[in-house]
């Protein structure tokens, strides 16, 4: 192991984006960064809000048409390596609110998932997933970030 | 002394001063951050990652244009920053004494005073994607105001680093004054030989202890509190973070440094804790870093530890404060810095 | 605050999000300022707009819930559950009473930790981290009490129609835990309030910013905690059924300022444990669902509901095969949306982030316009006015 | 004051004692040692025990997120009734919409209950052998319902008509 994957494994920005879910997964997510139980400090992943400085960008919500623009646009100002990862049920395939649909038939309001608009690198289910999940999926992005050139 | 062994020395020990400085000032953020943790009741990253690894890290990141008026001198800026705050440590340490006067008291201030200015610099370039350029339809809707000037809030926060050069960072300068004045002179050498005589002739392996200490005198005792609050408001941190204030501001001016430039930013950043807290060891305790002198510039790098940690321990107790609270706060602390420096004169 | 004036000067607009340490969720906030000084501002909601109504539109009402419940992951219960009152009012379902304690007591645990995320998100506005940690750490309690009485920590689905998920019931052991955990809670509770309460640097921050009068928040409807820390003693819960075997206060605080919002909400957390406490105790034995109900035809029936935040409606009809016809949902953070856009003008810019927290907004709701189309006037959603009329910048 | 003085002192103890102690330190160890050896379990969505392998479950997924898997050995589970798969959900098509929960009849029928969750919350108090001995207590017309989603044997087996 290189000094460069040593320093990719050993300092890991996070950066939560909340594309619109239902509240749901992104407290979730901020309990995994900031409550003391969790934790995810320790495992060597720090919690930022600039994306310039983001390393893995942890995606929840289902997109919503208004929020995909800004979405890319995020994801493009992010540095490449860079990792992204899909929480809740929401983010991975839309949840309720693109598949049970009543008789409107399409949902026009969603355009998501996460995957439609941006690569998507590892999925964590759940509605909403546990605290633990969330963490496991974040570290799962680190040998993506570890391997790339 | 011979000028071309002077010269000889000068180099070697702001060499070997940079690289300590370097590899040391990247160890605090982790201590500080390993501290708050533990008040916070969790573990916490490794000591390593929030300064060393970090940095590396971004220095390894992919390369990212910043989105700037000025794309270049934006980028500049930081190679700046890192040159001022490495002069600013290197004229407290004794080769640089005597060359042309900066080794004073005037060079660690006007020093200080530059390394403001670049946040205003800084903050009146970036033009980061989560403000006003941001894809969103919200001019649809009229707002009661229309046609004003739209910001970034990095350019407010430019104006927040104005008024805080203006007034925050008053309370340091007057402390900084306090040995000077006690020692009755502009110059670094003037205040280490008020309180340290034994240190101007002792081998380089001895370690002179200062005889006494500005520290331990009431008026130094008290410039020391204010320096140590002046000290806050020169680094950003919390309780006087406004202009990084993350609830509006997000990060200021720095939002957009990306990679190499971000490691940058981190390099210089940590790079003023240190010297700061390294002049005040130097100031106000009387133990100079002299790259020389090992175990003078150990016990010079253990005692500037004290600064970072009360640091961390406050920063984890403390909300922001805004110009409310602010505008006070430094009016009362120079007010102590005056007393303290009306006292020193008696010293 | 000071009146919003007709013809303020404005120096500048300061516009962020929807992506935004201080707002979490996605909206915009736009401040028109002068210098520091807050003169308007302006609040974009429309971002989370996911068409919940219309999906609803047409689907059996069994499974309405499920989506509901889904409109808000902080108060997932009162979702499901004012959703569920709809129906057992309209077709006269009775319910047992072991089940209407069951969802009160589940209604409260989930109170407490909305309001502790509150705390979190209101210290972490403030900039104090170890405050906001501390809150999020002591709001695990109830989210492992939510885990283990609905099997999940967010959406706990306990209500469905005529009862509660069986799964929810509440069993001796599991009534031991609740006893054991609510204690313990308490008494670091009190201590972390105390702190907050005694620290001078949080309350110079918060004493006296973002006024708000009584009079305006009846003015624009800014309903729960939001509106009785203006002295408006206003609560739904007083009028439900629900609630009136349970012995609790309604906390009213007449100072209106952002410090009265934050401790408003903080009694309010003392008053809800001893809800839980009561249910219990004084648990009846029974069944936990009724299930002798078929869905038909029904009125429109509206339901109001006391949330965490104001005052909730939910209505909606049944056709005769007991579909959903015309849901129609109003969460309480639109009503308070035009206060938190009030109160906030004349402070610091940092201030008045706090203000619009300290109303503890929640955006995903659905959001329309009026458009006059040719003289006709109808309903569109924002995505068909952009279709029509091009996505201005 | 004195209440301030008496916090300040006190916090002042307490943190000092967490920094140097690590003392009431809240992070859960357990989930640490969970995730630095990448073992935290995954859902349980299915009770094997408990379920009677109609495949009702599978067909009223909206996503089609169930698959039913063949036992090798099918097991029996009542006089004459034989278990012959289980449900096994993929949980990246799953939209937690408890369709499934609900529909499964060991649930929806009794209301009794439930042994399959979609969020692990399984834990029933009846055993199967009990569930079944119950009379089915539904209107006609749901169970006609159910008849289309699970195989009519098992219907006749729930309401007691194959004992
Ligand atoms: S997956 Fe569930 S909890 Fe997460 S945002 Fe979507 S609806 Fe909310
Ligand atoms: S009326 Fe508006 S909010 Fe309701 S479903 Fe239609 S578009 Fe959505
Ligand atoms: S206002 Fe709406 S989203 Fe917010 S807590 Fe209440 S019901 Fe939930
Ligand atoms: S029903 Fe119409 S008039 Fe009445 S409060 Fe609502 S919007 Fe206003
Ligand atoms: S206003 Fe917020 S909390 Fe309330 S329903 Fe809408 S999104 Fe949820
Ligand atoms: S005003 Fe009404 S339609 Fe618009 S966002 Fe608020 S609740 Fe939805
Ligand atoms: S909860 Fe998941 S598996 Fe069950 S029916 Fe719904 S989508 Fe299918
Ligand atoms: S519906 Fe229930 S009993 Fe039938 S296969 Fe699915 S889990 Fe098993």
């Amino acid at each position: 192991m290189g000094l460069k994957a040593t320093a990719r494994k050993n300092a890991i920005h996070a950066m939560l984006i909340y594309a619109v879910g239902c509240n749901g997964c992104d407290i979730e997510v901020l309990n995994a960064l900031l409550s003391p139980r969790y934790d995810l400090e320790q495992y060597r992943v720090l919690l930022t809000w600039n994306p310039r400085e983001a390393d893995v960008l942890i995606v929840t919500g289902c997109v919503p048409w208004q929020m995909a623009e800004p979405l890319k646009k995020l994801y493009e100002m992010v540095p490449e390596p860079k990792a992204v990862v899909a929480v809740g049920s929401c983010a991975i395939n839309g949840n309720v609110f693109k598949n049970m649909v009543g008789e409107i038939g399409i949902n026009e309001e969603i355009a998501g998932p996460v995957e439609n608009i941006i690569p998507v690198d590892v999925k964590v289910p759940g509605c909403a997933p546990r605290p633990e999940d969330i963490i496991a999926g974040a570290v799962k992005g680190v040998p993506k970030l570890m391997e790339a050139p | 002394m011979d000028p071309v062994l002077f010269i000889a020395g000068l180099i070697l020990s702001s060499i070997v001063a940079t690289i300590i400085a370097i590899f040391y000032s990247l160890v605090l953020p982790g201590i500080e951050r390993k501290l708050q943790a533990r008040v916070q009741q969790r573990i916490g990253p490794p000591v390593l990652t929030p300064g060393w690894w970090a940095v590396l890290k971004f220095w390894y990141k992919g390369k990212a244009e910043p989105i700037a008026q000025m794309p270049l001198f934006y980028k500049s800026l930081i190679w700046l920053g890192i040159a001022v705050v490495l002069l600013l440590f290197l004229f407290s340490t004794p080769y640089w004494w005597v060359v042309l006067g900066w080794g004073s008291v005037l060079g660690i201030a006007g020093f200080l005073k530059l390394e403001e200015v670049l946040y205003v610099l800084m903050g009146s370039q970036s033009q980061s994607i989560l403000t006003t350029p941001m894809p969103m339809n919200d001019l649809v809707k009229g707002a009661k105001v229309k046609g004003v000037l739209r910001e970034f809030v990095e350019q407010h926060s430019a104006e927040r680093a104005l008024k805080m050069m203006a007034v925050g960072s008053l309370p340091l300068y007057i402390a900084l004054l306090v040995p000077f004045v006690a020692a009755r002179s502009g110059m670094i050498s003037d205040v280490i030989r008020a309180q340290n005589p034994v240190y101007f002739n002792s081998s380089w392996l001895s370690l002179p202890l200062p005889s006494n200490p500005v520290i331990l005198t009431v008026p130094g005792f008290l410039a020391a509190v204010v320096y140590f609050v002046g000290y806050l408001m020169l680094l950003n941190e919390k309780p006087f973070s406004i202009l990084k204030a993350k609830v509006d501001v997000i990060e200021g001016g720095v939002l957009e440094y990306a990679s190499k430039l971000r490691a940058g930013y981190y390099l210089m950043r940590n790079l003023l804790l240190f010297a700061l807290s390294s002049i005040f060891v130097t100031l106000f305790i009387g133990i100079p870093f002299d790259p020389f002198m090992p175990l003078c510039f150990i016990l010079n790098m253990i005692l500037s530890l004290i600064l970072p940690i009360a640091m961390a321990i406050l920063v984890a107790f403390s909300p922001i404060l805004t110009f409310r609270q602010i505008y006070p706060a430094t009016v009362g602390l120079s007010a102590l810095g005056v007393l303290a420096l009306i006292l020193s004169v008696s010293l | 605050m000071t009146e919003r004036s007709k013809d303020v000067v404005v120096e500048k607009e300061l516009s962020f999000g929807p992506v935004h340490p201080a707002l979490i969720e996605p909206f915009r906030i736009r401040l028109f300022v002068n210098d520091e000084i807050v003169e308007d501002c302006e609040l974009t909601i429309n971002i989370p707009h996911r068409g919940v109504e219309r999906l609803l539109e047409g689907l059996p009402v069994e499974r309405a819930l499920l989506i509901t419940e889904r409109v808000c992951g902080i108060c997932s219960n009162v979702h499901a559950w004012n959703s569920v009152r709809v129906v057992e009012s309209g077709l006269n379902i009775k319910v047992p009473d072991r089940a209407n304690y069951i969802r009160v007591l589940i209604n409260e645990v989930q109170r407490i930790a909305s309001h502790l995320i509150f705390f979190g998100h209101a210290f972490e506005v403030l900039g104090h981290e170890t405050f906001s940690m501390r809150s999020f750490l002591l709001r695990e309690v109830f989210m492992d009490l939510m885990a283990y009485i609905g099997g999940n920590r967010v959406m706990p689905s306990v209500p469905v129609i005529g009862g509660i998920r069986p799964r929810a019931d509440l069993t001796e052991s599991l009534k031991r835990v609740i006893l054991e955990r609510v204690d313990d809670f308490e008494k670091k509770y009190l201590e972390f309030v105390e702190r907050v309460v005694a620290d001078p640097l949080v309350m110079s921050r918060l004493t006296g910013v973002g006024l708000m009068s009584k009079d305006e928040a009846i003015k624009y409807h800014a309903t729960g905690p939001t509106g009785r820390a203006s002295g408006w003693d206003y609560d739904v819960r007083r009028m439900m059924y629900e609630y009136k075997p349970f012995d609790f206060n309604v906390v009213v605080l007449p100072e209106g300022d952002n410090k009265a919002r934050v401790v408003a909400r903080a009694l309010e957390v003392i008053e809800s444990l001893k809800i839980i406490r009561q249910v219990v105790k004084n648990l009846p034995e029974g069944p936990i669902v009724n299930r002798d109900w078929v869905p038909g035809k029904m009125d429109f029936t509206t339901m109001y509901f006391e949330t965490f935040r104001g005052e909730l409606m939910h209505s909606y009809s049944l056709d005769s095969q007991g579909l959903i016809r015309g849901y129609k949902i109003r969460t309480p953070t639109p009503t308070n949306l035009a206060a938190m856009e009030n109160v906030c003008i004349g402070d610091h810019v940092t201030d008045a982030v706090l203000t619009i927290a300290s109303c503890d907004p929640c955006m995903t709701c659905c959001n329309r316009v009026e458009v006059i189309d040719s003289g006709k006037t109808r309903i569109m959603s924002e995505i068909e006015i952009v279709r029509k009329y091009g996505w201005r910048r | 004051m004195i209440t301030f003085l008496r916090l300040m002192l006190q916090g002042a103890y307490r943190n000092f004692v967490r920094i140097v102690l690590k003392a009431d330190r809240a992070t859960s160890l357990e989930i640490r040692n969970k995730v630095l050896t990448l073992s935290v379990p995954a859902w349980e969505t299915v009770l094997d025990e408990m379920c009677i392998g109609c495949g009702g479950c599978a067909k009223v997924c909206p996503t089609q997120a169930i698959t039913m898997v063949k036992l090798e050995k099918p097991v029996e589970i009542a006089e004459g009734y034989m278990r012959e798969q289980v449900p096994r959900i993929d949980l990246t098509k799953c939209i937690f919409c408890l369709n499934c929960h609900d529909f499964c009849p060991i649930y929806s029928v009794f209301g009794e209950a439930a042994p399959i969750h979609a969020r692990d919350v399984g834990s029933p108090k009846l055993t199967l052998r009990e569930i079944l001995k119950k009379p089915i207590r539904a209107p006609p017309e749901k169970i006609e319902e159910l008849k289309k989603l699970i195989p009519p044997e098992t219907v006749e087996f729930l309401r007691g008509g194959k004992k």
